[in-house]
């Protein structure tokens, strides 16, 4: 709190301040005379606390301000992946980003994740991004008749993979990552985190196939080790790591 | 109760194969010739900019100087061929990243490729088909004889 | 307006609704509705295990399970079920490891199991290893598989539709007892584009997860707003004891994000503000894991009488201090990462300040154990199915045991699909969709955009916000005949303000806006389901609690509420207890 | 990212130079003449500094490629990143003030 005349606070009062939010809007309908499609930058500016995050601040917007003003969250605590945004031209998830935290005295920029076709505001389409993670082949591969009971690993074949596991397909590596930014194609970080976390489990026997698959132009040699998407990822996942593994077992031939 | 089968995966596209190796070994030219191209380089910047005069030494005499050693030779082939190959790939790279439309990347990577070419064969007959003691031109570009045209003369 | 037809249409894509669609989409044309993309769901969020008898590091059977869920639930489990539940957990947790989920393992390389609140060996003898766990992203893990399985079986996905309306053919509370009601189809409204679909099916399964939002501090996402335990109350069918709403111990303080009962599981300890670990006085046994009601309760009563800390007392610590930092790192990595990031606190060397937080309901719509729903205490709806939160089989009775919820969804997940995809190949047809089928949702929605900037004075966020405060205040861990008659009159307003809402988006592509105000709709009707349900029940039993009659009474309520919405406002009724092998005794831990 | 645009650049710079570089000096072949004439321009100030930003873009493109290697091979350096870009940053500035000077007086010095 400021050295001004206000009041001192009550004990336990959580500090309060005015933040600043200018937001890149995108409107499809083309209300107000607009032409469908069209972007513009909108300030807002609300009352905020200590532990407030940008989703606070976005909803203090959509219900007293602007009931337009449209963006995807479910969780509120980063497990769901639904509100990667772009914060302060860095991509994170607004309910895991504490206004505090944002330099709070000057205006907060709030974007929609690149590389996605914007919908509305700071909505995007995610098809392509999950088409990409579809064409990884997500799914366990086992050959053999299924096992009795659990198929048996150790807690070290375990761990091996426990990183990416942790994705929850925010998209933030992706969109954050600037060869997919030039060129459409790229697979992205994701996907790769998402193979990585089947090629390096002892119990999948697919790793060929999907080995094979981000062999593929638009794979893992696309990968620049530019390091944004491991700056983005909210789950702290080592996401180059995963992708310098996944070069490793294409150069050495082996997993 | 049974968990749902664990089918045999999609079959993927044909060629992908052939595609994928490209781009593998295209990474790994380009790790394995700038590993190399670091030594070839920097010594070559070194003796020609840092020993001696620096870059005011340098004129037709001191390449042929140099050209006259086999060594000096193999060393600026190798750099040549080495560097254009390695800026190739890395343009072709580039080129990938942003010429989106298909007539335009093909026209660049052509471009492309057909510079390498030139430069590496124009750069070839130059350093091996270089005659470091010209007879029919004037003295004065090397005044007096150097020690390695004396067999010449 | 487009029209499809499937054979099988599942709303809601969390545990519940993909586990139905894997089994059901390999026997009959399926689509899924989702009102989110299928990995968004809040199955995700679950983070403590899976309760399976697996014995895999300590004895353990499905026997014991099943007396732990019974007693859990304070006796008001139907006993049936019950048993359902903990001999197929067993089946459900291999089959998810088959498909690749990634437990955590014993040194054996098998499924590693840990305790878990009112988990005991021999009928409450001491705690017992029975949850299957993935670290502390056990739910994320569940949610992960199943989509990634239902990639492979290429499940047909509506992903952002969001079902706002059930067609039935015939009347469920106008037909005589063995009269045919048979489902048509639902009504979906799509958010990218606002167009309005309808779904004609043969069988229809419901997943639509909870409704944590009706209260204000809730582990629940801001989507759990009961839309289908509402569109199943609009179409005339009964909800089954919404009165339970579990108030999970360990929520952030303030916040009401979720610290696992993992945390105490692997031996956090809660303390007041003199430092005493003041589970001991109220459950000497098992202390800190004692099932979720009496710790929230005694969490409560600690504050109450003066022991919470923090500047305005209102909170205890969880205390974690005492294990090693890198035990918490390998166990419990996510929500200490909570506490750093939302409340600044570090656990390895702070405890952590929580709070109790609405968390699952109990209740919901009323299904038999194949999963169809009941349209009375008989009679199905055919081809109804619903599965997960949203139903109640009745499992979890009074209270929902810690890891029993991720279990539910995969057994009746499973039995619901199967069961829909069965009806749906044995019959012909369906009934036909009324060609007014749409009507409707279509009049909500004109009728809700044309509030914009014209006749609606309400703003939606104002009706919530005081909907969520005084379901906190008047109907929380402690109820009394007045609170809930406060309750009921706060809520009764609130609807009535309900009626000239308005919105602001006058777009059709995500209007999110208009969905919100729709969700409300839902919430407003819950909520009043619940007091209702909590009125009647003059008892106090799991996670009901009534301060003017704290003591439980089986002579009169060991029986579940059943609620209708009728014409003339809500319809109470009571539906037995299905009782086999376990008579009630006082619950002791 | 900046490294990344970095190398970049320093690539494409270094390839056009390189063409350019292999077609002057082939004119060593053709007529020694003309080679002496261009090569006098390089030795004018203003190539000098060209010369010297060239020399400084081999530099950084180098040591940066190494370090791409580097973090593509090992884990170590893979979680150092940071720290191995201000080491590239370094080595570029002990090389540049070994060289500038010393390049910079040819320059000058030679052209005069
Ligand atoms: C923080 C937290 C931790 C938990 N931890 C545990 C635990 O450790 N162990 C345990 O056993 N249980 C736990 N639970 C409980 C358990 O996670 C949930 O009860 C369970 O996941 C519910 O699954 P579901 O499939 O029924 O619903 P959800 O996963 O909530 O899915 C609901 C689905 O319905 C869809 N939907 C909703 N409305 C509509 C509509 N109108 N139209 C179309 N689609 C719609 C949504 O899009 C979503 O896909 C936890 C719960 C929370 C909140
Ligand atoms: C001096 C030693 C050199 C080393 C160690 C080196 C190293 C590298 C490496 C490792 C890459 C791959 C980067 C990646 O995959 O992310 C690369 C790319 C590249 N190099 Fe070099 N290089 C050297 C010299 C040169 C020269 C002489 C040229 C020009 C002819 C050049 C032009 C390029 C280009 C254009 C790229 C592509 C850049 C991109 O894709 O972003 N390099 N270099
Ligand atoms: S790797 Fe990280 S940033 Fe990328 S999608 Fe997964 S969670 Fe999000
Ligand atoms: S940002 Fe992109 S370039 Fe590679 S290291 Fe990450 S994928
Ligand atoms: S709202 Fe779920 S991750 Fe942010």
């Amino acid at each position: 709190m400021t050295a001004t005349a206000e009041a001192e606070p009550e004990v336990g009062a959580v500090e309060s301040f005015t933040v600043t939010l200018k937001i890149l809007r995108h409107d499809p309908d083309g209300l107000d005379g607009r032409e469908p499609g069209t972007e513009y930058w909108e300030e807002f500016e609300v009352q905020a606390h200590a532990t407030d995050r940008v989703l606070d601040a976005l909803h203090a917007i959509k219900w007293e301000q602007d009931g337009s003003l449209a963006f995807r969250r479910s969780c509120a605590h980063g497990v769901c992946g639904s509100d990667a945004m772009r914060i302060n031209a860095r991509n994170r998830l607004a309910c895991k980003t504490l206004l505090k935290d944002l330099n709070p005295a000057r205006p907060i920029t709030v974007e929609p994740i690149k590389g996605l076709p914007v919908e509305k505001d700071l909505i995007v389409d995610m098809e392509p991004f999950f088409a990409s993670y579809r064409d990884i082949m997500p799914f366990l591969m086992a050959s053999g008749p299924a096992p009795e009971r659990e198929r048996l690993q150790s807690p070290e074949d375990r761990e091996r993979f426990d990183d990416t596991t942790k994705c929850i397909l925010c998209a933030a590596c992706t969109t954050a990552c600037p060869v997919f930014w030039t060129d459409g194609q790229y697979f992205g970080p994701q996907a790769i985190v998402g193979a990585h976390r089947f090629i390096f489990d002892s119990r999948d026997e697919g790793e060929w196939d999907r080995l094979e698959i981000l062999n593929d132009k638009a794979g893992v040699w696309k990968c620049r080790t530019a390091f944004n998407c491991t700056e983005a990822c909210p789950r702290g996942i080592e996401v180059t790591k995963a992708i310098a593994e996944v070069k490793r077992a294409l150069t050495s031939g082996e997993v | 109760m049974a968990a749902p089968e664990l089918t045999t995966p999609r079959q993927r596209p044909a060629n992908l194969r052939t595609l994928g190796r490209t781009q593998r070994w295209g990474w790994m030219y380009q790790r394995i010739s700038g590993v190399i191209l670091i030594a070839l380089i920097f010594t070559h910047l070194f003796v020609n900019l840092m020993v001696g005069d620096g870059v005011s030494q340098i004129d037709f005499a001191f390449v042929a100087g140099k050209w006259a050693d086999p060594l000096w030779q193999w060393w600026d082939f190798a750099m040549l061929v080495l560097a254009m190959t390695h800026g190739t790939n890395g343009m072709r790279i580039l080129v990938d990243d942003y010429a989106r439309r298909p007539w335009l990347r093909a026209t660049l990577q052509w471009a492309l490729l057909i510079t390498m070419v030139v430069i590496i064969v124009l750069g070839s007959l130059v350093i091996w088909t270089f005659d470091a003691c010209p007879l029919d031109s004037s003295g004065d570009l090397m005044p007096g004889v150097p020690s390695f045209c004396e067999s010449v003369v | 307006m487009t029209e499809h037809e499937y054979d099988v249409v599942i709303v809601g894509a969390g545990g519940a609704g993909m586990r139905a669609a894997l089994e059901s989409s390999q026997r009959a044309k399926t689509a899924v509705l989702t009102k989110l993309y299928p990995t968004r769901s809040h199955t995700g969020a679950a983070q403590g295990g899976m309760a399976a008898a697996l014995a895999n590091v300590e004895d353990d059977n499905a026997e014991w399970h099943t007396f732990d869920t019974i007693k859990g639930g304070d006796y008001l489990v139907d006993q049936d079920a019950a048993e359902i539940l903990c001999t197929e957990a067993i089946d459900a947790v291999l089959d998810l490891e088959k498909m690749g989920l990634p437990f955590n393992r014993t040194t054996a390389g098998k499924v590693d199991q840990r305790r878990f609140g009112g988990h005991t060996r021999n009928h409450g003898e001491a705690a017992v290893r029975r949850a299957c766990y993935a670290a502390d992203r056990t739910g994320h893990m569940i949610l992960q598989t199943l989509y990634q399985q239902c990639i492979k079986q290429e499940v047909e996905f509506f992903n952002e539709f969001y079902v706002l309306d059930l067609i039935l053919d015939g009347d469920p509370q106008a037909a005589a007892d063995g009269d045919e009601v048979a489902v048509a189809g639902v009504v979906a409204y799509q958010l990218s584009t606002g167009e309005v679909h309808t779904f004609r099916a043969k069988s229809v399964v419901f997943a639509t997860g909870g409704a944590g939002k009706v209260f204000k501090t809730t582990s629940n996402a801001h989507t759990l707003t009961g839309d289908g335990m509402g569109i199943a109350l609009r179409a005339g069918l009964p909800l089954e004891d919404m009165e339970f709403f579990q108030f999970h111990p360990t929520g952030l303080a303030g916040l009401g994000i979720l610290l696992s009962e993992a945390a105490r599981g692997e031996g956090g300890i809660l303390r007041n503000s003199e430092g005493e670990r003041f589970m001991e006085r109220y459950a000497p046994t098992i202390k800190d894991l004692a099932p979720r009601d009496m710790v929230a309760r005694a969490m409560a009563n600690e504050v109450r009488e003066g022991r919470g800390c923090g500047p305005n007392k209102d909170y205890v610590l969880l205390d974690l201090t005492h294990l090693e930092p890198k035990h918490i790192d390998e166990k419990l990595p996510d929500i200490t990462e909570f506490a750093r990031t939302y409340l600044g606190v570090e656990p390895y060397t702070e405890p952590v300040p929580v709070f109790p937080t609405a968390h699952y309901a109990m209740g919901g719509v009323p299904t038999n154990v194949n999963a169809e729903v009941l349209r009375n205490n008989t009679d199905v709806v055919k081809g109804l199915y619903a599965a997960g939160e949203v139903a109640c089989v009745s499992v979890h009775g009074a209270n929902r045991l810690g890891t029993n919820s991720l279990l539910d969804i995969n057994v009746f997940g499973r039995r619901a699909g199967i069961a829909a995809a069965e009806y749906a190949t044995s019959i012909d047809a369906g009934p036909a969709l009324p060609a007014d089928a749409a009507s409707r949702v279509e009049g909500m929605v004109t009728s809700l955009r044309e509030t914009v900037g014209g006749s609606g004075t309400e703003r939606v966020a104002q009706i919530r916000k005081e909907l969520q405060e005084t379901m906190d205040m008047n109907v929380q861990v402690f109820r009394t005949a007045e609170s809930l008659a406060e309750a009921a009159s706060v809520v009764r307003d609130l609807r009535e303000r309900y009626e000239s809402i308005a919105i602001h988006d006058r777009g059709t592509r995500f209007n999110t806006d208009l969905l919100e105000a729709v969700e409300l709709g839902f919430l407003l009707e819950l909520a009043e389901v619940v007091i209702a349900g909590a009125d009647g029940r003059k008892e106090s039993r799991g996670g009901h609690y009534r301060e003017d009659f704290p003591t439980r009474d089986d002579e009169n309520y060991m029986q579940h509420t059943m609620v209708y919405s009728t014409p003339d406002g809500l319809r109470m009724d009571w539906k037995p207890v299905v009782v086999t092998k376990y008579q009630p005794m006082e619950r002791k831990y | 990212m900046w490294m990344w645009v970095v190398h970049r650049t320093t690539g494409v710079a270094i390839f056009f130079f390189l063409v350019i570089h292999v077609i002057d000096t082939s004119l060593v072949r053709v007529s020694p003449e003309a080679y002496n004439l261009i090569i006098g321009h390089y030795k004018s100030p203003i190539f000098g500094i060209v010369e010297a930003g060239l020399v400084g873009a081999i530099i950084l493109h180098a040591f940066n490629g190494l370090r791409v290697i580097a973090v593509d091979r090992w884990n170590w350096a893979l979680r150092h990143q940071r720290m191995l870009v201000w080491i590239v940053w370094g080595i570029f500035a002990v090389l540049m003030a070994g060289f500038l000077p010393r390049h910079l007086m040819n320059v000058f010095g030679g052209a005069h």
